[in-house]
């Protein structure tokens, strides 16, 4: 797939290995995403992917292999200088700041020196998504409920002006409306501009607006291929569709 | 006979109303839902059931008796048992001793070594035997969730509370959790209320269903009731969209062929 | 008049306590480092302004200019060498730089011995005798210079942690410092400014402090008492509750003095402490 | 343990051992005994030493804590094997200390501190001399008697500090009012460190006090006294604990400390033998242009023991201590015979600050300044 | 591990106990004993800081309010009625454990740092009241004689009873960390809200802890009153007591009684050794300088570490590793 373009990929993971301690959590794991893409990752309960994405953007570093995003060696960049060039993540487990507000959240994750103009079009796009955060701008975030900390913790990652977006789980927690809304969401945004790999147990829904997606099994990439032929391979139809 | 009932519980924060007056009764030996949208006030019943926080108004009555203003250590004696949503295991302990608190303090196992013993036929139940000696916090968040349900059923309880417990479950994870709970029901003799976004496993768990929307009870009633019900679609199944727990899947894509089980519009 | 008296007395004496603690609740408040040792610095502090007057001629508050990026810069390189590779380390943060900042602070001490000698000073310059009225009650210009000192660093601790983006980064990291790395924050070097700042409150305090008292190296301990109960009281990294506390124990403690026998006017603070802590549990602001 | 024990210095020598404050809150004091400790022990040692034996001198360091003190004085006596102790300081490192020289049977020569140690019915014990709080103002007390009673002061008030020191100088403090038939109008107590001392001297104003008693240390003192110039406060005399004792008081607050009175039991300015001699070393070898009073202690608690061992004619603990308490000593001090507690007859001297420097100003035949009295006039 | 029968850590206990004990058999040697018994008065203290401070999470900063009632009221028997130590110090142990039970209730609704707060100023309110209380005469420090006519004998009977605060200090710890009310304790420390949705009394649990922790360092202060024979405020109440205590219990580790034991045992020697080398300000920068290497290198503790790194030769409990291990 992504050799069909000569063009680099916006990020590529090459030969990946990573432990906790003795055990081995990712073995040699490559995939790459090119710009403009939306990539699905999916995988069983503790296959790595949320150690594949802690790695890609910084919270950990692998322990060999090599990272590269928009033709840059990131592999040992900290998470804040990723965030930097563009590559943003959304955390499975939120990693909120729960004695701040909404609106002091924002702040923070919002790039210094954009123009005031794209400021307020980053919040249009969030409240648009979530109209509920609209109105508990001064609520401490530690005081919501779960799933509106989800939708705070997906917000911050919009304000921060994302090339690509990192996205664990976003779902996760939400009520089915809005968890629906979320992934067409996340398809527009794709639409508009931004390359995201997403992670999430909603394995159809995932690849009905996935470009392409890989399967990531007991650390190992075992399958790969655009969203439509996966949807068809009876594995992932077993093991990830629950068909 | 109804094992918990709920009666015109109001709570507020600050200013904000969250419960308006919710009723409700969970049947000794059933598995109940309660679902609704987000921040409709289900982790703050589960607060108030398990006696971390205290209602305004109204009265809990849990195995026949008036809980509503008990100590959490008397309503978790008298059997209730709770997991969190954003999950709390002892974050130092291994494994197998974030059992023994409850084990010792309201399971009845006044003999340590006992206790330790029951500990890991608990985890067993709940697949963790081989990670009895991990510190619990490096457990993923599905272990984790896991963790929880074997430490609440440490305290030996009648009613068990679970907030969320499968959030971020694949499917085949979901269908294992569904036979556990199952299992905890049938063979523990544990009667359950379980909040839940991932409809997959509410429909097919659960006796009956509550919806808790704008601070009161809208709907209550078996699975396949709720699912149709058209207030319960508008605030939290979403409209216009295809039969959501019983198999298309609401963004179906023209590959129509590809029915998903359950919605999948979990969390 | 006793009471205007006691008032006037027990602000300025507020003050100083507030500078003290303003610096120590930030590193505490943000970087969960409880800097023991904050109180040597004070001192120390103080023996550079004195220096800085006896050898040098130069007015204490002027010596300031250079006194406090230099303890800047010793705040990031101890933030650098010790706490942050403790904080790499350790699992309860707060305690174990407690242990650290505790070894610091007996040698920070004894290399003030070793350099000033344990003589005590009082410093003295021209005007620091002069006095003035304010609202009738005579007060010395020293007095009114450290309390001005005083002032001017919870301002700037202030405008640090509510207007610049350092400051408001570094709170986002205490309360989850991965996050913070996600929000684009170098938790780093938010880090290392946010200590280096708050020991450079510390040289400020401690020229405040030499206007109000004498000093000698062994006296920190007894000022982290009061530090620490300033800093607790007002709300652990809040720096209007650090003023306020500091204000409120200066107060206590001389208006208390017009209704009980000296003697028994740390009694009533204490037990005047107690009270508030229980009945207002975090503190009277929280962060 | 024996890697941590130094040895006990060569066979021949006398090693005298004790303990002081190095470090911690005493220490600045305590730098000026060891001085005079030590050069009592060059003075021996170049004079053919002590019975024709060399004197080594082991001091360790207490940390300012008496159970430290405590501790380390039995080190020294039983594993070092000292032949002779060193007196600690402060008193109430002496008070521990003092039973721990008796329980083994040696002599102690220190200030000793309060006169409740002396009264423990310790054997051993020696203040020579000692600086006894008791005795702090009868020397000023005994000048204002002799003066035309309409000088007298009408009123007092005493501030004191809250410890032993305190309690004995606040002692001195009643004894001697009492004795002239003066009210003590306000009497308050602090504890150390005194933060605000302001309204303590405003409340003294305000009862309008002719006498006011600062019965503390250096730092409380240096508030209190700043406190009654800010205030105007115009009381007919100062009186201070020891602060004023304190060579800083001397080096750190110029003439605003000027004419404060205390006592003492020594003085760089007694005229008694070896004094000129040592007042020019001081300011020859350790740069001091007033002689500290802790120097000059040092030095005369170790001639006593000197004399005793003398006299005794052997390190023999129990016949030094038969010596001194029969016999009287000659110290730069002046001489000393002690009593059953080891004490020596009251001494009275009072002091006043001049220029920055105590001086002494009672009794006459010590005096080296009048009394400057009242005190209000000087400003 | 929490065991049933005598495990390797009661072994240690007592052979840790019995061989303090037996040191005036071999040596009367006064610097020994008076250097031991501040050893053990610390490591009593330690451990039984860490009952609560440990077990329990709750750090107090106030320790040395009990160790000074213990010894206060020691010396208020004494100059009242003429007791003995042996009695006098059970006693001040009761009096401690009273008030911790009246100052235990509302202080102990406190968390963290405002725990360790509200203990701190409770110490220093304790002092301030037992310095100006009328009768006792404090602050003018008072004599406690030699309990027996023979002052080498009195110390080794005060330096035994130490040893005695100790082995009771470590039983009682002992029997916390394997008992249902050690592992109520870790619970609190873990997550003090869970812990009472698995019905625990938390608020019961806490306050035991504290009392017994507060009574211990009576039972220590009453003898150490003794000891000083001259007791004044200052050091009966020295806030560096506190610190001191915690850092101990710190730098041993707090997971359970070995740690705060080692604690306290290396932290006394290293100072003793490092002012007979070395002296004044030199041994105690070097001191300062050891502090900050040692919790730099090991922040959670000596015992842990030692554990760890011994942990193919040593028995596999020694220290007994707890419930939530340490920290
Ligand atoms: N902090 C940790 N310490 C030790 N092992 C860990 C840690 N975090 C994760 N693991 C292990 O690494 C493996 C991969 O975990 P990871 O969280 O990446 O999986 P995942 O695919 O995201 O799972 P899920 O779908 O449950 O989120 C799991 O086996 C887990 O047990
Ligand atoms: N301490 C608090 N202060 C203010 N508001 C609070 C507090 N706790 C909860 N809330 C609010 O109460 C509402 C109910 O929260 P709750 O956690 O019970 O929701 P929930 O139904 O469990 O939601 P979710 O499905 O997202 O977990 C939310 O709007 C939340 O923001
Ligand atoms: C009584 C005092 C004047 C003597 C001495 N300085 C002491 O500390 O005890
Ligand atoms: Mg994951
Ligand atoms: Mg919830």
């Amino acid at each position: 797939m992504g050799e069909t373009t000569a063009r680099e990929p916006l990020l590529a993971v090459e030969g990946v290995d990573f432990s906790y301690g003795r055990a081995r959590v990712l073995r040699d794991v490559s995939l790459s995403v090119e710009p403009g893409e939306l990539v699905a990752l999916l995988g069983s309960n503790g296959a790595g992917k949320t150690t594949l994405l802690e790695n890609v953007s910084g919270l950990s570093t692998p322990d060999s292999g090599a990272i590269r995003f928009d033709g840059e060696d990131v592999t040992s960049l900290a998470a804040n200088e990723t965030w930097e060039r563009g590559l943003v993540h959304v955390p499975e487990d939120r990693k909120l700041f729960p004695e701040m507000t909404i609106a002091e959240t924002f702040a923070i994750a919002t790039p210094r020196g954009l123009d005031d103009d794209t400021v307020s079009s980053l919040r249009e796009r969030v409240f648009e998504i979530f109209p509920d955060l609209e109105s508990r701008l001064d609520q401490r975030v530690g005081t919501m409920s779960g799933g509106q900390q989800q939708m705070v913790s997906m917000s911050r990652g919009l304000m921060s002006d994302p090339d690509m977006l990192l996205l664990d789980e976003p779902t996760l927690g939400l009520a089915p409306d809005l968890a629906a809304d979320i992934l067409d969401a996340i398809g527009r945004i794709n639409e508009a501009g931004t390359t995201v790999l997403l992670v999430s147990q909603q394995a159809l829904s995932a690849l009905d607006i996935a470009d392409r997606a890989y399967v990531l099994d007991n650390g190992e990439v075992t399958l790969s291929g655009p969203a439509t032929e996966l949807k068809r391979s009876d594995e992932v139809r077993e093991a990830y569709l629950g068909m | 006979m109804a094992l918990l009932e709920l009666r015109d519980i109001e709570k507020s924060f600050g200013g904000l109303r969250v419960l308006e007056g919710v009723s409700m009764t969970v049947e000794e030996g059933s598995i109940q839902g309660l679902i609704g949208p987000n921040g409709a006030g289900k982790t703050t019943l589960f607060n108030l059931v398990s006696g971390l926080l205290r209602a305004d108004n109204g009265t809990i009555v849990f195995d026949g008796t008036d809980i509503t203003d008990r100590a959490p250590k008397h309503i978790a004696r008298d059997g209730v048992g709770r997991t969190f949503q954003l999950t709390r295991p002892y974050p130092g302990m291994t494994t197998q001793d974030n059992l023994l608190p409850g084990l010792v303090y309201a399971g009845g196992y006044d003999r340590v070594s006992e206790a330790r013993a029951r500990a890991l036929e608990l985890l067993d139940l709940v697949d963790l035997a081989d990670l009895a000696h991990e510190e619990s916090r490096d457990l993923t968040m599905s272990e984790q969730k896991r963790l929880e349900i074997a430490r609440a059923l440490a305290t030996e309880p009648k009613l068990l509370l679970l907030d969320e417990v499968f959030a971020g479950l694949s499917h085949e994870d979901v269908a294992r959790q569904i036979e556990l709970i199952d299992g905890i029901r049938d063979e523990l003799d544990v009667t359950i209320l379980l909040i839940e976004h991932v409809m997959e496993a509410t429909m097919t768990v659960c006796d009956r269903v509550g919806v808790l929307a704008n601070g009161t009870i809208i709907a209550e009633d078996v699975p396949d009731e709720i699912v149709h019900d058209e207030q319960v679609i508008d605030v939290y199944l979403g409209s216009g969209r295809d039969e959501v727990g019983t198999g298309a899947d609401s963004d179906a894509t023209p590959d129509e062929d590809v029915p998903e089980t359950g919605g999948g519009l979990d969390g | 008049m006793a009471v205007i008296e006691a008032i006037v007395l027990g602000t300025l004496l507020g003050l100083v306590y507030a500078t003290l603690s303003v610096g120590f609740s930030l590193t505490w408040g943000t970087l969960d480092v409880i800097h023991v040792s904050h109180g040597a610095f004070v001192i120390f502090g103080a023996y550079l302004g004195y220096t800085a007057h006896a050898s040098y001629g130069i007015d204490p508050v002027l010596a300031l200019v250079a006194i406090v990026p230099l303890f800047f810069v010793i705040g990031v390189a101890l933030y650098e060498l010790l706490f942050r590779p403790l904080a790499d380390r350790a699992r309860e943060v707060a305690f174990a730089s407690m242990v650290l900042s505790f070894g610091l602070a007996i040698a920070v001490e004894n290399l003030l011995v070793v350099q000033f000698s344990a003589d005590p000073r009082v410093l003295q310059t021209g005007y620091t005798r002069d006095v003035v009225n304010v609202l009738g009650v005579p007060v010395t210009t020293g007095r009114l210079v450290g309390a001005g000192l005083a002032l001017l660093t919870l301002v700037i601790v202030f405008v640090f942690l509510k207007y610049t983006y350092t400051g408001r980064a570094v709170l986002a990291v205490a309360q989850n410092a991965e996050g913070a790395a996600l929000s684009g924050i170098d938790e780093r070097r938010v880090s290392a400014i946010t200590f280096g700042l708050g020991l450079a409150t510390a040289a400020i305090a401690g020229v405040a402090t030499a206007m109000f008292w004498s000093f000698t190296p062994s006296e920190h301990l007894h000022w982290m008492v009061f530090v620490f109960i300033v800093t607790i009281l007002g709300g652990v990294g809040s720096v209007v509750g650090a003023g306020v506390a500091g204000l409120l124990t200066g107060l206590v403690y001389e208006l208390s003095a017009l209704v009980v026998p000296f003697a028994w006017v740390d009694f009533v603070l204490f037990v005047l402490l107690v009270c508030l802590l229980v009945v207002k549990p975090e503190g009277l602001f929280q962060q | 343990f024996d890697s941590i024990l130094g040895d006990g210095g060569d066979g021949d020598a006398i090693v005298i051992g004790g303990t002081l404050p190095l470090s911690g809150a005493y220490a600045d004091t305590a730098t000026y005994i060891e001085d005079g400790y030590r050069q009592w022990a060059s003075d021996v040692n170049d004079d053919g030493g002590l019975l024709g034996r060399e004197v080594d001198l082991v001091i360790e360091d207490d940390q300012s804590e008496a159970s430290e003190g405590v501790s380390q004085l039995n080190r020294l006596i039983t594993r070092e094997g000292v032949d002779l102790l060193l007196g600690g300081y402060p008193g109430s490192t002496a008070a521990g200390q003092m039973q721990v020289a008796d329980q083994n049977d040696m002599v102690y020569v220190s200030m000793g501190g309060h006169m409740s140690s002396f009264e423990q019915g310790f054997e051993y014990a020696f203040g020579a001399p000692p600086l006894m709080g008791q005795w702090w103002y009868d020397g000023f007390f005994n000048w204002l008697e002799g003066q035309p009673e309409s000088e007298w002061p009408e009123t007092a008030a005493a501030i004191t500090v809250d410890n032993p020191v305190g309690q004995a100088v606040y002692e001195s403090t009643t004894k001697n009012l009492d004795r002239l038939g003066i009210p003590l109008e306000m009497d308050e107590r602090y504890t150390l460190p005194l933060d605000s001392a302001q309204s303590l001297v405003s409340s003294a104003a305000d009862v309008g006090a002719d006498l006011f008693f600062a019965n503390g240390f250096f730092g409380d003192g240096v508030s209190t006294i700043q406190a009654i110039h800010d205030t105007g406060y115009e009381p007919k005399a100062v009186l201070q604990g020891i602060g004023s004792l304190t060579p800083a008081w001397e080096d750190e607050l110029g003439d605003l400390g000027d004419y404060v009175v205390s006592g003492t039991s020594m003085h760089p300015d007694l005229p008694f033998e070896g004094i000129d001699r040592l007042n020019e070393i001081a300011q020859e070898e350790y740069d001091r242009d007033t002689t500290s009073e802790y120097f000059l202690f040092g030095y005369s608690w170790m001639q006593t023991l000197q004399q005793g061992v003398e006299g005794a004619g052997e390190i023999d603990n129990g016949a030094i201590r038969d010596w001194l308490k029969s016999n009287s000593v000659e110290t730069v001090g002046g001489e000393y015979a002690f009593d059953d507690r080891g004490l020596p007859d009251p001494i009275e001297y009072a002091t006043q600050v001049r220029d920055g420097v105590a001086k002494l100003v009672a009794p006459d035949d010590v005096a080296t300044h009048d009394v400057v009295y009242p005190y209000y006039e000087q400003f | 591990m929490i065991r049933e029968r005598l495990d390797s850590s009661d072994r240690l206990a007592i052979a840790v106990v019995g061989l303090l004990a037996l040191v005036p058999a071999l040596t009367m040697d006064q610097y020994v004993l008076s250097f031991l018994m501040l050893l053990v008065m610390y490591a009593s203290l330690a451990v039984g800081w860490n009952v609560l401070g440990g077990y329990a999470g709750y750090e107090s900063f106030g320790h040395v309010a009990f160790l000074g009632v213990g010894g206060y009221t020691s010396v208020w028997l004494f100059v009242e009625y003429g007791l003995e130590p042996y009695l006098t110090a059970p006693i001040g142990a009761a009096v401690a454990g009273f008030i911790a039970l009246v100052v235990g209730y509302p202080a102990l609704r406190l968390k963290g740092p405002y725990f360790a707060l509200v203990t701190l100023v409770i110490a220093l309110g304790i002092q301030a009241f037992v310095t100006n209380l009328p009768g006792l005469d404090a602050s003018q420090g008072v004599f406690l004689p030699a309990p027996l006519d023979d002052p080498a004998h009195s110390q080794v009977l005060l330096y035994l009873l130490m040893v005695g605060v100790l082995g009771v200090t470590i039983l009682a710890a002992r029997l916390v960390e394997r008992s249902k009310y050690g592992i109520g304790l870790y619970a609190i420390r873990e997550d003090e809200a869970v812990a009472s949705t698995q019905g625990i009394d938390t608020t019961r649990l806490k306050v035991g802890a504290f009392v017994l922790s507060a009574a211990l360092a009576g039972l220590a202060g009453g003898i150490y009153a003794w000891y000083l024979g001259y007791v004044t405020p200052t050091p009966m109440f020295d806030v560096r007591v506190s610190i001191l205590v915690v850092l101990m219990a710190l730098l041993g580790g707090t997971g359970n009684w070995i740690g705060p034991f080692v604690g306290a045992a290396a932290l006394r020697v290293v100072d003793e050794f490092l002012v007979l080398q070395f002296g004044g300000q030199v041994a105690q920068i070097m001191y300062g300088l050891v502090l900050v290497g040692v919790i730099l290198y090991l922040p959670h503790g000596v015992v842990p570490w030692l554990r760890r790194h011994a942990r193919s030769r040593l028995p596999d409990r020694l220290g007994g590793a707890t419930p939530g291990g340490d920290r």
